[in-house]
C-alpha cells in the first residue's frame, strides 16, 4: 500500500504512513489545531471527566451537608448554590456531551467506516465551544455561583435571587451551541458518509442511537437558547414576559424550559442505550434480538421525548386538560424503553456470555435502567405523582436513569474501547473492584432516598426533620463508597496509561466494524477504505481470524462486488 | 472479511447496501482528489450533499430558536388582544412594508448568486452578493430609523417601556395596561432577526471574497448556495414577523 | 437521504438544476404582490380573519421562498424531511403550549366554582403583587425616572 | 359527591415503610395505586434480573461452544410491545380518575386562604380571620377547599399525609380540595424551590414549614374566637397588648427580617423604631405613627425605606385588634 497523500488538513498536504497511529503525532499544537475527530474526542473526554471530577466533588459536598440535620459544613446559602452547581455542571458539562462528544466522537466514523466526520472544523469548533461554555461556568462559581437549581425557574431567578444568574446563563446558551454543532455534524455524516455497503440496515445500534439523540439536539436545543436568551433579558431589562407582577407568566417559562429540558433527558439517556447495545452483542457474540425494534426504539423514545415535557409541572399550576394529555403520552415512554430491556435480555439467551469488565457494566445499567424506568411509572401516574412530585423519590429516580443509565453506560463504553482508542489494556481485576464499589454505592445512596421520597422528604432542603436523618445518613455513606468506586476506576485508568499492556487489536473478540481495524487507530480510522459486506453483528459471517485479530495488518478485505 | 464468508448466507444485503451510498470511488487512491475536495470525502457530491444537509440541519434550528419568540407572541397576543392591537398602531406599516420589499428584493439577488455561481460566472456571481448586502444594509439602516423613533418615543421593554405622549402616532389609540409585553417582544423578535441579518452580511461578505479570490466554480459553488439559504432564512423569518408585528388591527 | 444521488456519475461534477432567470423574477413579482395585498388587507377590518388571512399570505410567501428560492424542489428528499419536521415540533411546541395557557384558569372554576375573594393589598394580582403604575389613556406624562423606582 | 365512606377519625393512623401516615379521604385510593405500581415493579425488576442472572450462567463462554445465530421473532415483540400498551391505558385511566377525584372541591367545602411568601405560610378562615403561619386548624371530616396565591417566588403546598401538593404561584391562583379524617396534625412543607436568606439564623426553603391540626368541629369553633382576640392568659396584664403584639411579632416571621437589637437584616430594624423618620425610596421623610406602620403591615411596597429597596416585603393579613397589638408592641421596642 502506497503513503497516503491528505490534502486539505489543516491547509497543508501531508503524508501519512497509512499504518500510522493517530496518536503518533506529538506536541500540544497537534492537538489544539487538529481536526482528526479521534483527537477531538479525546480532548472532549479529557474535558468531560475533569467536570465529572468537579461535578462529583459537589455531590459529596451535598450529600456530606446532609450527613446531620441542621449545619454540618456549610451554611443554607453555600449549599444552595453546591446543589444548583452540581446540576448545573452535571447536566450542561458533562452528561449531554459525555457519551456524543466523546465517545461517540471517536467511533462514529470509524463505525460507519469513514475517514472523519463531515464536517471536521465544524467538530473542532463545537469543542471549543464547550470549552467557552465551560470557562464560562467556572468563572460564574469562582464569582459566587449561582442558587437558582439547574432549571433557573423564574422569578426567582429573574428577579428575587442575587447571585450571578447571567453569566451562567450565558454558560448553559453557549454549551447549547456546542451541542447543536455536534448534532449537525453527525447528522450529515450518518447521511452522507457511510462506508461501501453499510446500509441503513447494518447501521450499528450505537449510531442509530447518535442520529436519534442528533436529532434531538438539533431540534430542540434552539428552543434552550431562545429561553435563556429571554431569561438574560428578563432579568437584565426586565421584559416582564415571565414576571407576573408585570402581566407576564412564570409558568410560561416552565413551558420553554421544558420543551428542551425533557427532551435533553433523552439526548442523556439515548447514547447510553446505544452503548449497551453494542457491549451486549459483543460480549454474547451474539447479533442483537430485534435489532428493528431497538432502531427504532430510539427514533421513538427521540420523537416521544418532545410530547410529554408537561409531566415535570403536574402540580406547576398548569391546566387540568394539559395534565390529562401530558400524562397519557408520558406513559407512551414505557414502551419503547421496555422494548430495549427485553431485547437485550433476550440478546443473551443462547449466547456465548463472557463476563468482562464492560459487560458487567452493561449488565448493572439494565438492573439500574429497569429500576430507574419502572419508577417513571410512579411519576406518570398522576395521583401518585401528586403526592411524589419533588420530593426525593424523584431525585433519586432521575440519578436511577442518570448514574444508573447515561454514567454507567458511559463508563462501561470507556471500559470497551479503551483499549481500541488508547492502545493499552487495562487491569481487569481492579476494574471489577471499582465496578462492585460503584454498584453498590449507588444503590446504596439512591434506594434510601426512593423511601424518603416517598415518605415525604422534600428535595433541595438544607435542614431536614429528625424522622428522615437515619436515612439520609444511609445514602451519605453510600456516596462514599460511590466516590471510591470512581477513584479506583480512575487509579486504574492511569495505571493503564502508563503501564498497561499493549492492546492486540480486537481484545474482545468483536465482530464490529471498529475492531477490525488496527490498534491504536490508523489515521484515517482504516488502512484502506473498508468496503461493508456483513452487519455489525453477524458473528455467523464473520471468520475466525476477524473475531481474533481483525482484518489481518496491511490485507485489504476481498470485495466480493468490487 | 472474505468473500466466502460475505456469499456464506445468501441473505446478506451486498447489492441493495452497495447502491445506498454515495461512495463511487471506493477511496480509490489513484484517483485525483481536485484541490476542493476536502480529504475525507470521496466525492465532490458528497462533499456538497454534506453540505447542504448540514446547512438544512442547521436551518432547522433556527426555526426552532425563533418558535420561542412566536410561542410568547401568540400567548400574550390571546391574552391581551386590544393591547397588541392598541401597541402594533405605533409601528409604521408603509416603512415596514418597504422593508419586507427590500428583504424580499435581497432574497432574489442571493437566489439569482446561486444561479450565477451555477454557471460558473464568477462577476455575475460577485454582483448579486454585492447587491444581496447592500440590501441587507438598507434593511438595517430603516430599521435603526425605527428604533430610533421607539426609543425618542419610549416605546421599548418591560422596565424601560416609558411613553411619551407627543412622540405617539396621532389618532391611535391609547396604550393599555401591560403595553410594555408588546414592545419586550417586539424588539426581542426584531433584535434577533437583526442580529442574524448582521452575521448573514458577514458570511456573505466573506463568501464574496473567496469569489473573488477564485474559491468557486461551476463544480464546487456549495458556500454561495449554503450562504444564500441562510440569508432566505432570515428572510422567510421576516415573512412573519412582518405582518404579525406591523399588520394588526 | 443518500440513496438519491447515487445517480451522480464518477464525472466529479455535481449535478444541479439551472433555472432561468425568468423563473426566479416569476416568484419575485408574486412575493412582491402578495406583500401588497396583505398590507392593503391589514386596513380594512375583518376582526379575528385579519390574523388567519396574514398568517394565510405569509404562508404562501414562505413557501414560495422555501421551494423555489431556496431549491428544495429539486433538492434531496432528505433536506425537505428535516424542514418539515422542524416546522411539525414548532406546531407541538406552539399547540401545546397554548394548550395549557388558554386554558388555565377557567378550568378549576368551572369544575369547582372556585370563588375567590382578594386580599387587603391583592387588588390586581393575587398574592399582592402591585402592578405596575403604566401610563394609562389620558394620563399626564411622568417625570423621568420614575417608572423604574417602581420596581424593587 | 365523590366522598368515600368516613372512618373513625379517632382510629389510631399507622404509616408504613413507605407511606406517612395517611389522613385524607383521598389518600387510600392513592396509597393503593402507589402499592400497586410498587408491587407491579418489583416483580418485573425481580424477572428481568433473574432472566439476565440465569442466561449469564447458563450460556457462560465455554470453550468449543459458539452462540446460536439470532433469529427474529416479531411474535414476541408484540407480544411485550401490545400488551404493556393495554396496561398503561388502564393505569392512566385510574391515576387521572384518582387525581381528577382530589382536585374538584365540595360544594359545601370550608374555604381557606393560603399565602406563601418567603419563607413562611399564612393563612385566612372563611370569615377573614388570619392565622399565624405555624398551623392551620381544620375540622375533622369536613371538606376543604384552599385557594393559594404567593407573593413573591414560586412556593409549593406540600401536605404528605394528604398525598396532596400545589404550586403556589405569584400572579394567579392555584387550588388543593381534601377531606381530612383522621385527628391529629399533619406536617406541611414547601415543595418549590424558593431560596434561602443569608446568615446563619436566617430562614429558606427548608425552612417554610407548617402544621395542619386536625381537630373536632368543636374545637375548631373555640379555636377560631380564640385567636380572633387576645390570648386569654393576657387579657388582664397591664401591658397585654404589647405582648400580644411580640407574640405576633414572633409567630407571624417577623423575625426573619426586622431585628430588635439593632442588628442589620434584610428590613430596617424594629430598635427604637417608633417616632423614627425614615427616608424613602423616593427621597420624602416619613415619620414612623400609626398610619406608616399600619400601611407598611398591609401594603408593604407602598413606601419602602431607603437601602431596603430589595427586601420584598409581603403584605400580611392581620386583624384591626392585631395590628393595634403590633402597634402597641413597636412602641415598647426602644
Amino acid at each position: 500500500m502506497a503513503t497516503v497523500a491528505t490534502p486539505g488538513l489543516g491547509g497543508k498536504t501531508e503524508a501519512h504512513d497509512p499504518h500510522e497511529s493517530y496518536l503518533a503525532e506529538k506536541g500540544l499544537k497537534s492537538w489544539l489545531f487538529t481536526l482528526d475527530h479521534k483527537r477531538i474526542g479525546i480532548m472532549y473526554l479529557i474535558g468531560v471527566l475533569a467536570a465529572f471530577l468537579l461535578g462529583g466533588i459537589l455531590a459529596l459536598l451535598v450529600r456530606l451537608e446532609l450527613f446531620t440535620a441542621g449545619r454540618t459544613i456549610m451554611t443554607a446559602e453555600q449549599y444552595n448554590k453546591v446543589f444548583s452547581m452540581h446540576g448545573i455542571v452535571m447536566v450542561f458539562l458533562f452528561i449531554i456531551p459525555a457519551v456524543p462528544g466523546a465517545l461517540g466522537n471517536i467511533f462514529l466514523p470509524i463505525q460507519l467506516g469513514t475517514k472523519d466526520v463531515a464536517f471536521p472544523r465544524l467538530n473542532l469548533t463545537s469543542f471549543y465551544v464547550w470549552l467557552l461554555g465551560a470557562v464560562f461556568g467556572l468563572y460564574t462559581m469562582i464569582h459566587g455561583g449561582v442558587d437558582t437549581g439547574w432549571t433557573f425557574y423564574t422569578p426567582y431567578s429573574s428577579k428575587f435571587t442575587n447571585t450571578s444568574v447571567i453569566p451562567m446563563l450565558t454558560a448553559a446558551f453557549i454549551l447549547g451551541f456546542s451541542s447543536i454543532l455536534t448534532g449537525v455534524n453527525f447528522i450529515a455524516t450518518v447521511h452522507t458518509m457511510r462506508a461501501p455497503g453499510m446500509s441503513w440496515k447494518r447501521l450499528p445500534l450505537f449510531i442509530w442511537a447518535l442520529y436519534a439523540t442528533s436529532i434531538i439536539q438539533v431540534l430542540a436545543t434552539p428552543v434552550l437558547a431562545i429561553t435563556l436568551f429571554l431569561l438574560i433579558f428578563e432579568r437584565a431589562f426586565g421584559l416582564g414576559i415571565f414576571d407576573p407582577s408585570m402581566g407576564g407568566d412564570p409558568v410560561l417559562f416552565q413551558h420553554f424550559f421544558w420543551f428542551y429540558s425533557h427532551p435533553a433527558v433523552y439526548i442523556m439517556i439515548v447514547p447510553g442505550m446505544g452503548v449497551i447495545s453494542e457491549i451486549i452483542c459483543t460480549f454474547s457474540r451474539r447479533a442483537p434480538f430485534g435489532y428493528f425494534f431497538i432502531a427504532m426504539s430510539s427514533l421513538g423514545l427521540a420523537l416521544l421525548g418532545f410530547l410529554v415535557w408537561g409531566h415535570h409541572m403536574f402540580v406547576a399550576g398548569m391546566s387540568e386538560y394539559s395534565t390529562m394529555v401530558f400524562s397519557a403520552l408520558t406513559f407512551l415512554v414505557g414502551i419503547p424503553s421496555g422494548v430495549k430491556v427485553f431485547n437485550w435480555v433476550t440478546t443473551l439467551y443462547k449466547g456465548s456470555i463472557s463476563l468482562k469488565s464492560p459487560m458487567l457494566y452493561a449488565l448493572g445499567f439494565i438492573f439500574l435502567f429497569t429500576i430507574g424506568g419502572l419508577t417513571g411509572l410512579f411519576l406518570a401516574m398522576l395521583a401518585v405523582d401528586v403526592h411524589l412530585h419533588d420530593t426525593y423519590f424523584v431525585v433519586a429516580h432521575f440519578h436511577y436513569v442518570m448514574v444508573g443509565g447515561t454514567v454507567i453506560a458511559f463508563v462501561g463504553g470507556l471500559h470497551y474501547w479503551w483499549p481500541k482508542f488508547t492502545g493499552k489494556m487495562y487491569n481487569e481485576g481492579m476494574a471489577r473492584v471499582a465496578f462492585a464499589l460503584v454498584f453498590i454505592g449507588f444503590n446504596v445512596t439512591f434506594l434510601s432516598q426512593f423511601v424518603l421520597g416517598s415518605r415525604g422528604m422534600p428535595r433541595r432542603y438544607y435542614d431536614y426533620l429528625p424522622e428522615f436523618q437515619s436515612l439520609h445518613q444511609v445514602s451519605t455513606i453510600g456516596s462514599w463508597i460511590l466516590g471510591l468506586g470512581f477513584l479506583v476506576m480512575l487509579v486504574m485508568f492511569v495505571q493503564s496509561l502508563q503501564q498497561g499492556k499493549d492492546a492486540p487489536r480486537n481484545p474482545w473478540g468483536s465482530a464490529a466494524l471498529e475492531w477490525q481495524t488496527p490498534t491504536p487507530i490508523p489515521f484515517h480510522n482504516f488502512v484502506d477504505q473498508p468496503v461493508i459486506t456483513r452487519g455489525p453483528y453477524d458473528y455467523h459471517l464473520a471468520t475466525e481470524a476477524e473475531l481474533d485479530e481483525g482484518y489481518a495488518p496491511g490485507e485489504r478485505p476481498a470485495d466480493a462486488d468490487d | 472479511m472474505s468473500s466466502e464468508a460475505a456469499t456464506a448466507d445468501a441473505t446478506t444485503e451486498v447489492p441493495e447496501g452497495h447502491d445506498d451510498h454515495g461512495h463511487d470511488e471506493h477511496g480509490h487512491n489513484d484517483h485525483a482528489h481536485p484541490s476542493y475536495l476536502a480529504h475525507h470525502f470521496d466525492t465532490p457530491q458528497q462533499q456538497f450533499d454534506a453540505a447542504k444537509v448540514g446547512m438544512w440541519a442547521f436551518l432547522v434550528q433556527e426555526l426552532l430558536f425563533f418558535s420561542g419568540i412566536f410561542v410568547a407572541y401568540g400567548i400574550f397576543r390571546s391574552w391581551y388582544p386590544e393591547m397588541f392591537s392598541a401597541a402594533a398602531h405605533q409601528l409604521d406599516r408603509p416603512i415596514g412594508a418597504g422593508n419586507t420589499i427590500v428583504l424580499l428584493v435581497s432574497s432574489l439577488t442571493a437566489a439569482l448568486a446561486v444561479r450565477e455561481a451555477q454557471l460558473g460566472r464568477k462577476a455575475g456571481t460577485s454582483r448579486y452578493l454585492l447587491l444581496t448586502i447592500l440590501c441587507a444594509l438598507i434593511f438595517l439602516g430603516v430599521k435603526s430609523y425605527e428604533y430610533n423613533h421607539k426609543f425618542q418615543a419610549g416605546l421599548l421593554p418591560g422596565h424601560f417601556y416609558h411613553p411619551h405622549l407627543h412622540h405617539l402616532v396621532e389618532g391611535s389609540p391609547a396604550l393599555p395596561e401591560n403595553a410594555h409585553i408588546f414592545y419586550s417582544i417586539y424588539f426581542m423578535a426584531t433584535g434577533i432577526h437583526a442580529i442574524h441579518i448582521l452575521v448573514g452580511i458577514g458570511v456573505l461578505t466573506w463568501i464574496w471574497r473567496r469569489n473573488e479570490r477564485g474559491d468557486f466554480s461551476k463544480e464546487y459553488y456549495a458556500g454561495v448556495d449554503i450562504a444564500a439559504l441562510y440569508w432566505h432564512l432570515v428572510d422567510l423569518v421576516w415573512i412573519y414577523l412582518f405582518p404579525l408585528l406591523y399588520l394588526i388591527d | 437521504m443518500s440513496d438519491s444521488h447515487h445517480a451522480a456519475a464518477d464525472d466529479g461534477m455535481i449535478h444541479s438544476h439551472v433555472e432561468p432567470v425568468s423563473h426566479y423574477l416569476k416568484i419575485f413579482s408574486g412575493l412582491i404582490f402578495f406583500t401588497l395585498v396583505t398590507v392593503g388587507l391589514s386596513y380594512v377590518h375583518l376582526g379575528a380573519m385579519n390574523l388567519a388571512i396574514a398568517i394565510l399570505i405569509a404562508s404562501v410567501k414562505a413557501t414560495l421562498v422555501v421551494v423555489f428560492f431556496m431549491h428544495l424542489r429539486h433538492d434531496n428528499k432528505f433536506n425537505a424531511t428535516i424542514f418539515i419536521c422542524g416546522l411539525m415540533f414548532i406546531g407541538v411546541f406552539f399547540a401545546y403550549t397554548t394548550n395549557d395557557t388558554a386554558r388555565r384558569e377557567n378550568e378549576i372554576n368551572d369544575v369547582s366554582g372556585n370563588h375567590v375573594y382578594l386580599g387587603e393589598s391583592e387588588k390586581h394580582a393575587p398574592g399582592g403583587f402591585e402592578p405596575p403604575k403604566r401610563i394609562v389613556e389620558g394620563a399626564k406624562e411622568k417625570p423621568e425616572g420614575t417608572t423604574k423606582s417602581e420596581h424593587h | 359527591m365523590f366522598q368515600q365512606p368516613l372512618l373513625d377519625a379517632n382510629e389510631p393512623a399507622s404509616s408504613t415503610l413507605q407511606l406517612p401516615v395517611a389522613m385524607s379521604t383521598g389518600a387510600d385510593a392513592i396509597d393503593w395505586l402507589y402499592y400497586f405500581i410498587y408491587w407491579f415493579s418489583v416483580v418485573f425488576t425481580v424477572g428481568i434480573t433473574a432472566a439476565t442472572l440465569y442466561f449469564v450462567w447458563k450460556y457462560r463462554r465455554r470453550k468449543g461452544v459458539s452462540a446460536a445465530p439470532t433469529q427474529e421473532n416479531t411474535a414476541l415483540e408484540l407480544s411485550w410491545t401490545v400488551p404493556p400498551v393495554l396496561l398503561i391505558v388502564w393505569m392512566f385511566h385510574v391515576s387521572y380518575s384518582a387525581y381528577i377525584r382530589n382536585a374538584v372541591a365540595a360544594d359545601n367545602a370550608l374555604e381557606i386562604r393560603v399565602r406563601g411568601a418567603r419563607w413562611n405560610w399564612s393563612y385566612q378562615y372563611p370569615d377573614g380571620t388570619p392565622e399565624s403561619g405555624d398551623a392551620l386548624y381544620l375540622p375533622v371530616n369536613k371538606p376543604v377547599k384552599m385557594v393559594m396565591s404567593s407573593s413573591d417566588v414560586l412556593h409549593d403546598y406540600f401536605v404528605p399525609a394528604f398525598r396532596l401538593k400545589k404550586d403556589v404561584v405569584p400572579g394567579m391562583y392555584s387550588q388543593l380540595a381534601f377531606t381530612p379524617n383522621r385527628l391529629g396534625e399533619a406536617q406541611v412543607f414547601c415543595a418549590e424551590y424558593c431560596g434561602a436568606g443569608a446568615g446563619p439564623t436566617a430562614g429558606g426553603h427548608f425552612s417554610m414549614l407548617s402544621k395542619i391540626k386536625i381537630v373536632t368541629e368543636a374545637e375548631y369553633e373555640a379555636h377560631l374566637k380564640k385567636i380572633k382576640d387576645i390570648p386569654a392568659e393576657l387579657k388582664d396584664k397591664e401591658n397585654g397588648t404589647a405582648l400580644w403584639g411580640e407574640q405576633l411579632y414572633k409567630g407571624k416571621g417577623c423575625t426573619t427580617c426586622h431585628s430588635v437589637d439593632g442588628s442589620a437584616a434584610t428590613g430596617p430594624t424594629f430598635k427604637g423604631v417608633w417616632g423614627r423618620t425614615e427616608t424613602l425610596t423616593t427621597g420624602e421623610q416619613v415619620k414612623v405613627d400609626e398610619n406608616y406602620v399600619r400601611e407598611s403591615i398591609l401594603r408593604p411596597q407602598a413606601k419602602i425605606v431607603k437601602t431596603f429597596e430589595n427586601g420584598n416585603m409581603p403584605p400580611f393579613v392581620f386583624t384591626e385588634k392585631q395590628v393595634d397589638a403590633i402597634i402597641a408592641y413597636l412602641k415598647t421596642t426602644k
